[in-house]
């Protein structure tokens, strides 16, 4: 097996899918000659042709609302938003149109593609760049939203969304395409969507989180471990939409006590739909209130600021001490 | 390239007069219906209606003037050209009813259900033809839009990737002079429409939109030139409607009763195609009588067929949400079923 | 005192403002001539004229962006969007540009100016009329989100919104734009942002709504008392960003027991946000998981199942039965 | 009306040679200035940074043709604008080093923060026009956007309103032929930019990009005109980027390098401002070394300035979300300081 980075197992995963499936086509700002502002897409062009990865003029909506014509007709495309902060623009195709098709058309026509997304802060890049409203979407029936932490998951959740009959949004940790390797199949291999992961076994307390963030309560672990002697679990939710009730449920079942980590801002965020599904289905496990460590609710300033801004470990620890400390 | 002016582009046209009196026919039903949708609306026997009252030989030009595996991505006031294309009259009017059924366009016909954010399907129509085109197939994609639509930045994203990527797809443009209440002079500062398609170098195509034959021969050609692979065009229908916006608003609060009287009585597509092929002696007054009575009862069907459907199946709501339920979703079909029944599934 | 409905009372609350400050402007599709769809707008282009009660083209983006310049530079824009389901293209203008100018600028530029809509299903009106994304607002710091429910309240919050150096998203409840009418004075006053209003006091039961489902929810909280003998608190939010926590908490504190209404889909909607402030700061009070009543996750239908699709007293009262018999 | 060819309009100049130096002395400060931002992120000491080098004509060009109380509307790449303007060449580096504080213009200078997300800006300027316009005030606003923008959906809308309202705003557009690695002919159709303007019944200009006075006639002619009430115009400023699109991406996986080389030797806006004020006998060898020396002084004590500023306040994350702060926002400012700190607040 080789080793890869979560962007290198992108890269592999979209060449998988462009060589076994002749309806995938790659579109987007950039993903052609110069391979993506990340490379997510390096060496496809010349691989399969600039009618297959193709680089499109600078339009959101028009990059989206021609996926959606594209799978309408048959084809699967897999569009590329350069960051997910300039997903804006889109809301309207995504939320009034992708995620629609099959229902309005009450199942006559389907809308399969994968909207990919360079997704959360810590790249030090200008403003938006590092903006993560994955609430909008989970909030929107219609499309699923995953998000994997590990090069592991990128390359088999990209193949189970590209094969999925549903609109997918696939959001990239932007800031760990690098950070580490892992052994990758060469080969097709799927992720399920709708399946969380347990990456850390704990009694004490449920540590919820995703994408860059999984890897920062990972460490907001160990030194609660270290600090305090708490057996922190963690869960990696891996798909947001829609979530993985059991998984869930059957931890905070077991430790009676849950913090929710992510780097959007906390208020209406997806913590809060964790938080209720907690209360809807496991209330009177709960020995203390499920704590969200989530971005400040102002807005993603300017980097300088990125840093304090997002959820590092010692915020996270923070979370976990008010929780246990309850 | 550029703004050709499709009369002087065409002389005579590239019908045959039998096919002009299927046009006609269209026309004459599809008038037809849009009166009688209109009283049903009045009578609280469906909701609100978008009537077409007057832009019959755009929608039925248009529609007569493509194959079957087209591709249509239709506005709320497209059930001209979407009957024209196969979409039964019953669909149409099961639309109005607010039923998911009538947004279900039959197997093999590839009309997209209707688009109410306005501009917003002008994309997928560019999308789906640029699908045909990669998967080398003989169909053409068609996206309408208003007057007031060309506002919208969809319209513009979708010029200019149709013109960037040389897509076989027309983007169809009825000019009825409003959009609601705003007239064109408050929506654009050009003269025309068909002139915007220059930005995006595409051809644009002025038409009179109040002749059936001039509107199909000008999407005739842009179709073909599509087919060819030779790109896409931008037509502009110049026509009116003579109602209201929809069955909510009173079109006598913002515009002159005199100017809708007037496209009325001197510019109506219908009195002008007959007039057409009665000269050419093909149609008889007798036949015209025939016509309007056949179309009364082919409507009337369509309402009784309308009427007769079972009460609508509460499970519609979830069953089309994805391909497989999720878990949460079976649950509160579930809530639904205790709370409210089934409606009238099967 | 009059008697208005709430389409008046806004209208009213809008000829006031144009009066007293030049700085308002009303701007929109079809508000000039035509008085607005729903005649929210009605005469005010007659009395103030067309600079300052504009036409504009049909581009939503351009709309809110036009008026976010028009702000920036002095004015204060009261734009309407036809309906809240067509803000989705301007959500780019909105997250990014209207929510941000006083942050991004450091206070050297601000965006007063009130973004109104019509609001919530149940008119049978085609699809995206009645869809209800409240929660992207509220998700979005530098912004707030009003909603009346009754014709008093429609004209003291606008007019508040209006005066408000931050910008207010103000959603209309038009369902029940004419289906009452209440005294509400002729001169000018407001209804302070921020603010929930206990519409009735109750013992057993806290139940939180907003606008159009206010008045549902009065209905189950009396249907409640006449097959169970509950007495339900019903508390009207008002305004939706930011919360009034002291209100929320204080009255589940009292009762123990709560259940939110809204039209939106339930999942990420803004009921999770109010399940998990309860969760924060009254945990220990609650005798069962708090209730969401939402519309179902699923996109919303066409009108022949939205009265299906959105909450009735029907439905809230099995809401509230599941609580209480928890 | 429609996209005049700036050359054919004026011979000559309306700028005195005097006016001629102090933009060609803006154009060789923005040049270091750019040049030593690019070396500054090289070795960590500013973000990501977009270099301009080869577009200063065109940026140096339009702010020098502006009024005082006009208002600005820039992308990431207008630095050189926005100091002819009046923002201190420090707040631009503080931008680049994620300084909040580099989005503050100083009181009196209207330069709105810079906008990211491409062509959303438009409508602003739009906006601010329109403010101008009602207020009876002599100020007009420019909003700038790069070829690839004019592909967005906000582009036409912008445009499109400011043609209906005939507004006082310019929209000022360096094409410089790619969008990061997109060229222009995958972007439009068109040959040119320019002649987009006429699809919104705006005057287009072209303008050679690399010609300083050029640029700043044709600006100074649009203000004109706006000033007078006769509306907005669509100037496109034909130049080139001689570096990648930022310090982040590489332009020779893209682009041709000969192409740079060329534009470099052959079309350099500082050479050819240089040699004209050398032609006019008003300027000298000996002036021109002095001024690269005190460009550099200018720049150096900017970057002394930037260095010496205390730690980023923390505070500045929530002090200007509300002109009054929600108490949730005052609890969570309450943990922020508890867990890291008040950073450089006073
Ligand atoms: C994005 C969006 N904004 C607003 C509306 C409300 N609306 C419905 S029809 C209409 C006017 C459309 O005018 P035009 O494009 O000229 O088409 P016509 O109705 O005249 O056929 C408006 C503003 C909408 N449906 N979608
Ligand atoms: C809405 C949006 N989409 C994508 C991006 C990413 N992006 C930044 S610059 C750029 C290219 C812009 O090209 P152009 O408009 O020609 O301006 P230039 O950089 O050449 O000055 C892109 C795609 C963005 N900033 N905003
Ligand atoms: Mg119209
Ligand atoms: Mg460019």
């Amino acid at each position: 097996m080789a080793k890869m980075n979560i962007i290198q197992a992108i890269t592999d995963g979209l060449r998988v899918a462009l060589r076994d499936d002749p309806r995938v086509i790659v579109l987007g700002e950039d993903v052609g000659v110069n391979g993506g502002v990340f490379r997510a897409t390096e060496g496809l062009q010349a691989e399969f042709g600039s009618d297959r990865v193709v680089d499109t003029p600078l339009a959101e909506a028009g990059i989206i609302g021609a996926s959606v014509g594209m799978a309408v007709n048959g084809m699967r495309p897999v569009p590329e938003l350069q960051f997910f902060g300039f997903i804006y623009p889109a809301v309207e195709q995504i939320v009034a149109h992708v995620a629609r098709v099959r229902m309005r058309s009450q199942g006559r026509f389907t809308c399969p593609m994968v909207i990919r997304a360079p997704y959360g802060g810590g790249i030090r890049a200008p403003e938006l760049h590092g903006d993560s409203p994955e609430a909008m979407f989970v909030h929107q029936p219609g499309i699923k939203v995953v998000c994997p932490s590990n090069p592991y998951d990128a390359k088999g959740l990209l193949l189970a969304a590209i094969d999925s009959p549903d609109p997918v949004l696939f959001l990239e940790p932007m800031r760990i395409y690098r950070a580490f390797r892992d052994e990758v199949p060469e080969e097709r291999y799927t992720v399920e969507i709708g399946k969380a992961n347990v990456v850390k076994e704990g009694t004490d307390i449920s540590l919820y989180a995703w994408g860059t963030m999984l890897r920062v309560s990972l460490e907001a672990a160990k030194m609660a471990k270290e600090q305090h002697g708490w057996d922190v679990e963690v869960v990696d939710l891996r798909t947001l939409s829609p979530l993985d009730r059991e998984t869930i449920i059957g931890s905070v079942q077991k430790t009676g006590r849950a913090v929710v980590v992510h780097e959007a801002p906390k208020t209406a965020g997806l913590g809060a739909e964790i938080v209720a599904l907690i209360n809807d289905e496991a209330l009177l496990s709960l020995e203390a209130p499920v704590g969200r460590v989530g971005g400040y609710d102002a807005p993603q300033p300017l980097f300088s600021l990125e840093d304090i801004y997002a959820p590092d470990a010692k915020r996270i620890l923070h979370g976990i001490e008010k929780v246990m400390n309850f | 390239m550029n703004h050709t002016d499709q009369q002087e582009r065409a002389e005579g046209t590239m019908l045959t007069g039998e096919q002009m009196i299927e046009m006609y026919k269209w026309m004459v039903t599809v008038r037809h219906f849009d009166r009688r949708a209109v009283n049903l609306q009045r009578s609280g026997r469906i909701g609100t209606y978008a009537a077409l009252e007057g832009q019959e030989a755009a929608q039925v030009g248009c529609g007569y003037a493509l194959e079957k595996q087209d591709w249509l991505f239709p506005t709320y006031r497209e059930h001209g050209v979407s009957m024209v294309h196969g979409v039964p009259m019953t669909t149409v009017f099961l639309y109005w009813n607010g039923r998911p059924e009538g947004c279900m366009a039959p197997e093999g016909v590839n009309v997209f259900p209707i688009s109410v954010p306005i501009a917003t399907q002008l994309p997928h129509a560019v999308g789906a033809a640029w699908a045909s085109k990669l998967k080398g197939e003989n169909s053409i994609a068609v996206g309408f839009v208003g007057d007031g639509g060309t506002s919208e930045g969809d319209f513009h994203e979708a010029m200019n990737f149709a013109g960037v990527m040389k897509l076989p797809v027309i983007i169809f443009c009825q000019n009825n002079g409003y959009a609601i209440s705003v007239p064109l002079s408050k929506q654009t500062a050009t003269e025309t429409l068909a002139e915007k398609a220059a930005a995006y170098g595409v051809e644009g195509i002025r038409v009179d939109g109040q002749d059936a034959v001039a509107v199909h021969d000008a999407v005739k050609y842009a179709a073909d030139k599509a087919r060819r692979g030779e790109g896409p065009t931008f037509i502009e229908a110049v026509t009116y409607r003579y109602g209201s916006h929809t069955t909510a608003d009173d079109h006598t609060r913002y515009r002159d009763v005199n100017e809708a009287e007037m496209w009325r009585t001197e510019r109506d597509p219908i009195d002008r195609l007959k007039a057409r092929i009665l000269e050419l002696g093909i149609w008889s007054e007798e036949q015209d009588q025939a016509l309007w009575e056949e179309a009364d009862k082919v409507v009337q069907k369509s309402i009784e067929e309308m009427q007769a459907m079972p009460p609508v199946d509460h499970n519609r709501i979830f069953d089309y949400s994805y391909a497989e339920l999720p878990w949460h979703l079976k649950e509160q079909r579930e809530e639904m079923r205790s709370l409210y029944g089934n409606g009238g599934a099967k």
